[in-house]
């Protein structure tokens, strides 16, 4: 069946050109209809290649172009259980994104449904593809089809520019990406991810190199908003329809670190694992200051899809220091994380949808005790908050407790307590958030969000159904993605699995052997992690810690004076994390050249050789 | 003919004024073409020119004839 | 940051950013002295194996193909969210009720600029044709005759009135054309599924080289592109188009 | 002067940044932005030139003719498409912001209010 891995991208592809070749024919029950069948259809593909698999990486020749002499003619999927698995959590991300939007919008055209289409088809790509060109130019697809989605829904409220900054720091970003692929090219003669590998394995470390694998990295980075690269993130999110934000926060952030752990175990590690050691410094540093700024940002938002982008930034961290320790257990962790934490902000931000649908605001305090009547939303975010804050034995936990014994083990035993603290900072948000909409909880206003940007209460014409009830387009999608997140950790064999899959990933003599020389099967034996008392111990005090966050931003008057002196710490480093935050895309392209010359010069004192 | 291109890039960059920079984007379109004919490379050099030369700085002076409308309708 | 901390930060940062890339850069092959094992493949694969003279051509629409078909899809999202962007704006000013009213002066074109303009629509539109039907012998191909084509297509705008564009080009045709190629695009890669076995594969007679009709699918795949090209960057010159015009024809009342 | 054309194509890079980042008008920020993608252009083609050889076009000449990579010309040719339809999207960005702000300088769109 993996021979239809193409079709997996091909199908969307020519559903968006015939809705938008066609639009002036189309109903908008067909355009949806045929939205949600795509991507169901492609849910079901991805789920056919991942079983495909399981038994060996699936390597996909177009045009049957197979290598010659173990040098690659044409393009190639090289599809492992990682890339597979991510596509059919995007597949499934999309299944739930079309539901959610079908009673969303209202006077759209077949526009907005071809451009999601056209972003599925690039994910999907981009997870399975093996050549360096080919991964650019989905990169390009999926951030293209981004720029178009965020600015979709221009009659909202908020800065428009919020978009153009998306596009141009994203844009940036691509364009190193292309020069460090020419680097490559130019010294290996080859496109082919694999092929570069071989060559470059064991060579000399120059400037070259250590410049391609910098500007590659920043490139992804950015597409991940790490910090210091992440300040377009929330602008575009404040924008970006509902929708659209879901996908954005589930799946496109995740794939660029994806793409930068399969760029570096593909490409780079031949030649830069003598540097090891100062490459998990790096990524680990910038994964948990990303984590805690997120954190902390998350934490002092009011307004709603702001506090889930920033919940989307520190989580993106932790991701970060599951790749940067550079350990396949440590890399099956962060795919389970990706997927199960993806769910579950998937599942929050179509919550939040069903808010602005209802009461057109998504501002934490202007809704409070607003939504009492909603039975089955509330208990749901609570739920899905909890999971954030990693409640064992479900799915976030899991990942993070791989993670952490791999930390363990590389001499980072500090790691667990920035795992700690963000997912207390960030589910105490959630949390917060739910006890003041859903319960009334709390006082009207809130000096920790004092500086923070309010929501505008919005009349969008776009959200003309009226409804006292969450419809059950929005209802299903929100329990089946909760659902999904959460029982990810209790899959009997998945944690097996998980391990496996990330033995294959990071290993590139087989890697290369099965795309240029046919050959699979070869792999090396997977860790055997098993979870300790430990790991439930951090869990469940994550989740203490953040009940009681909660707790006190919502009952402050009984709070202890101590509270009163960490709150006003925690306003100054907010309000001078909110201050950077300045919408202005000069200041974001400034930030990304001194981080870039940054990472420069650390990669070129710590790698060259 | 490469400093050609690089002093014209960076005029593009200096023209602060929109439409002188529409016109001096196409000039450099145009050079960056004709550097490409030199390098050998055709294909490039004729898509290089139509886009460079003229479809994009028909859209960016488009895109500022619309601008400069608003503009006097504001006022 | 206020402009002047902002221009010292990146005086710092762009400096040291321009250092590391020249260092990088010097480690490239000297310029000249390429030699690139895949290009010299390709280049000797080209002519006996495809019939195609323009190897350019030839990894674009063979070899590469796949990535010409995410290249396609890019210009499609963009054509479709310029289209989505601009939307409110064109929707603002048609439905300005007085817009449409019969008998209105609507500026003339001067009988200089129609002639002209007419004697130069139809090469330009030969001038693309010929670029995309030729793209496997010769530099050109789908995308560059594509842009041709629809600067031709433009300066029939040009010459003629609003009215008349929106007789000659209305929207939906271009949309069809720009939905129509990219569709296109698709179904010959799925082609090479169905009739050679694999996504892409080139599934026609190869013939020899030099002819028009050869190289199998390449030149089918050049005029898919070419179609979308030239309904994308029609439909995109004209929607930026359409707002000056409008605002032309106004000041004229 | 081995080296010239990659020294450009820096060159090209750090003035596309310069330009943005000091920009005050957005249509000008999007252009400058076109110039620093044009440097891959440059990069890209220099690093496949191969000194007295022929375009890869076999049309009038013998296909063992040496002739330059035809794979960076490749790539270029699908970046320049992308430049470009990235560079239109920006534009109808900038035209949408301006309509609804009613100024193009990033100066000016900075919101009253943090924006966190």
């Amino acid at each position: 069946m993996a021979d239809l891995s193409p079709l997996a991208v091909a199908i969307p592809l020519v559903v968006a050109a015939v809705l938008v070749g066609a639009a002036v024919v189309l109903p908008r029950p067909v355009v949806d209809a045929a939205s949600l069948a795509a991507a169901i259809g492609v849910a079901v593909l991805c789920a056919l290649v991942l079983s495909d698999v399981a038994d060996g990486r699936v390597v996909y020749w177009f045009g049957g172009w197979t290598p010659r002499h173990g040098a690659a003619v044409g393009v190639s999927f090289a599809i492992d259980e990682i890339g597979a698995g991510l596509a059919l959590f995007v597949a499934l991300t999309f299944v739930g994104a079309f539901m959610f939007s079908w009673r969303y919008f209202v006077v759209v055209g077949p526009f907005f449904h071809a451009l999601m289409l056209v972003f599925l088809a690039a994910m999907v790509g981009f997870s399975f593809t093996g050549d360096l060109f080919n991964l650019f130019v989905f990169f390009e697809l999926l951030s293209v089809s981004a720029y178009a989605l965020v600015a979709y829904d221009i009659e909202e409220e908020g800065p428009i520019q919020g978009a153009l900054n998306f596009a141009v720091t994203n844009s940036v970003g691509a364009f190193f990406i292309l020069s460090g692929i020419a680097l490559l090219y130019g010294r290996t003669g080859a496109l082919n991810m694999a092929q570069i590998g071989q060559t470059l394995a064991g060579s000399h470390v120059d400037g070259l190199v250590v410049i391609s694998f910098t500007l590659i990295t920043v490139g992804f980075l950015t597409k991940a908003a790490v910090v210091p690269f992440h300040f377009w993130l929330a602008d575009a999110y404040s924008v970006a329809p509902t929708p659209v934000c879901m996908l954005l926060s589930a799946a496109m952030s995740e794939l660029g670190l994806y793409a930068l752990a399969r760029v570096y175990w593909t490409v780079f590690s031949g030649a830069l694992g003598g540097g090891e050691e100062s490459l998990q410094v790096v990524f680990i540093s910038a994964g948990v200051l990303t984590a805690l700024v997120g954190a902390l940002l998350c934490f002092g938002a009011r307004h709603l899809k702001r506090m889930l982008a920033f919940a989307t930034i520190a989580q993106i961290g932790l991701f970060l220091t599951g790749l940067g320790l550079l350990d396949s257990g440590a890399m099956a962790g962060a795919a389970l994380l990706v997927a199960a934490d993806g769910c579950l902000k998937a599942s929050l931000f179509v919550s939040v949808g069903a808010l602005q649908h209802l009461f057109q605001s998504v501002d934490e305090l202007r809704l409070r005790g607003r939504a009492r009547r909603l039975r089955v939303t509330g208990p749901l975010v609570v739920l899905c908050a909890l999971g954030v804050a990693s409640l064992p034995p479900f799915g976030p936990w899991l990942g993070k407790a791989l993670i952490e014994e791999a930390a363990g083990d590389a001499g980072y035993g500090w790691l667990p307590v920035v795992f700690v603290v963000t997912s207390a900072l960030t589910s105490g948000a959630l949390l917060r958030a739910a006890g003041r909409v859903f319960v009334g909880w709390g006082p009207r206003t809130d000096p920790i969000a004092a500086g923070a940007a309010a929501a505008p209460d919005e009349v969008d014409p776009e959200l003309q159904y009226r409804h006292d009830r969450v419809p059950s387009t929005m209802t299903t999608p929100a329990v089946a993605l909760a659902v999904a997140g959460l029982a990810l950790g209790l899959v009997p064999g998945m944690r097996e699995a998980a391990l496996d899959a990330g033995a294959g990933f990071v290993d590139r003599s087989a890697y290369a052997a099965a795309v240029l020389h046919g050959v699979t099967g070869l792999q090396a034996e997977a860790e055997t992690i098993q979870p300790g008392v430990g790991s439930v111990a951090t869990g469940l005090l994550t989740v203490a810690l953040a009940l009681g966050l909660a707790a006190v931003a919502l009952f402050r008057e009984r709070a202890p004076g101590a509270v009163d002196r960490a709150e006003t710490l925690a306003a100054g480093v907010l309000g001078r994390l909110r201050a950077l935050q300045t919408s202005h895309a000069g200041d974001y392209v400034t930030w990304l050249t001194l981080g870039t010359a940054t990472l420069a010069a650390i990669f070129a004192l710590t790698l060259t050789s | 003919m490469l400093f050609l291109v690089a002093v014209c890039g960076t005029c593009v960059v200096l023209a602060r004024d929109p439409l002188r920079q529409a016109l001096m984007a196409s000039l450099y379109g145009l050079v960056l073409g004709l550097l490409f004919f030199v390098f050998q490379a055709p294909d490039v050099a004729l898509s290089q020119t139509v886009v460079g030369a003229v479809a994009l700085p028909l859209m960016i002076l488009l895109a500022l004839a619309r601008v400069r409308w608003e503009e006097e309708r504001r006022k | 940051m206020n402009a002047r901390l902002r221009l010292r930060v990146f005086a710092v940062a762009g400096t040291a950013l321009f250092a590391a890339l020249v260092w990088g850069f010097v480690g490239l092959p000297d310029f000249g002295s390429f030699d690139g094992a895949y290009g010299q493949l390709l280049n000797r694969l080209s002519v006996p194996d495809r019939a195609s003279t323009d190897v350019v051509t030839t990894v674009n629409f063979d070899f590469r193909e796949f990535d010409t078909l995410g290249e396609e899809f890019i210009l499609f999202a963009a054509v479709v969210g310029v289209a989505s962007l601009l939307r409110t704006l064109r929707g603002e000013h048609v439905a300005t009720p007085d817009d449409d009213v019969p008998g209105r002066r609507v500026p003339e074109t001067s009988l200089v600029v129609g002639v002209t303009g007419t004697l130069l629509v139809a090469p330009t539109v030969l001038i693309g044709i010929y670029v995309v039907l030729h793209g496997h012998q010769t530099p050109g191909g789908g995308f560059q005759g594509g842009v041709i084509l629809a600067t031709g297509l433009l300066l029939t705008y040009l010459t003629a009135d609003y009215m008349t564009m929106r007789r000659v080009g209305p929207t939906a045709l271009i949309e069809a054309a720009e939905g129509a190629g990219a569709a296109g695009f698709v179904l010959i890669a799925i082609g090479g599924l169905l009739f050679a076995g694999s996504f892409f594969e080139n599934f026609l007679p190869i013939e020899t080289a030099g002819q028009l009709i050869s190289a199998g699918t390449i030149p089918l795949g050049n005029l898919a592109v070419g179609l979308a090209v030239t309904g994308g960057f029609a439909f995109m010159l004209s929607e930026f188009l359409q707002q000056t015009l409008i605002k032309r024809r106004r000041e004229v009342r | 002067m081995s080296v010239l054309p990659y020294v450009v194509a820096a060159w090209l890079v750090l003035v596309g940044l310069y330009g943005i980042v000091t920009s005050r008008n957005l249509l000008h920020l999007v252009v400058c932005l076109a110039v620093m993608q044009s440097s891959s252009y440059l990069l890209l083609l220099s690093i496949g030139y191969v000194k007295d050889a022929e375009p890869p076009i076999f049309a009038d000449v013998p296909p063992t003719t040496p002739a330059v990579d035809p794979i960076v010309q490749a790539l270029t040719l699908t970046d320049v498409v992308v430049g470009t339809t990235v560079t239109a999207l920006l534009l109808a960005l900038a035209v949408q912001t301006h309509k609804r702000y009613g100024t193009l300088d990033p100066e000016e769109l900075r919101p009253k209010r943090p924006q966190a």
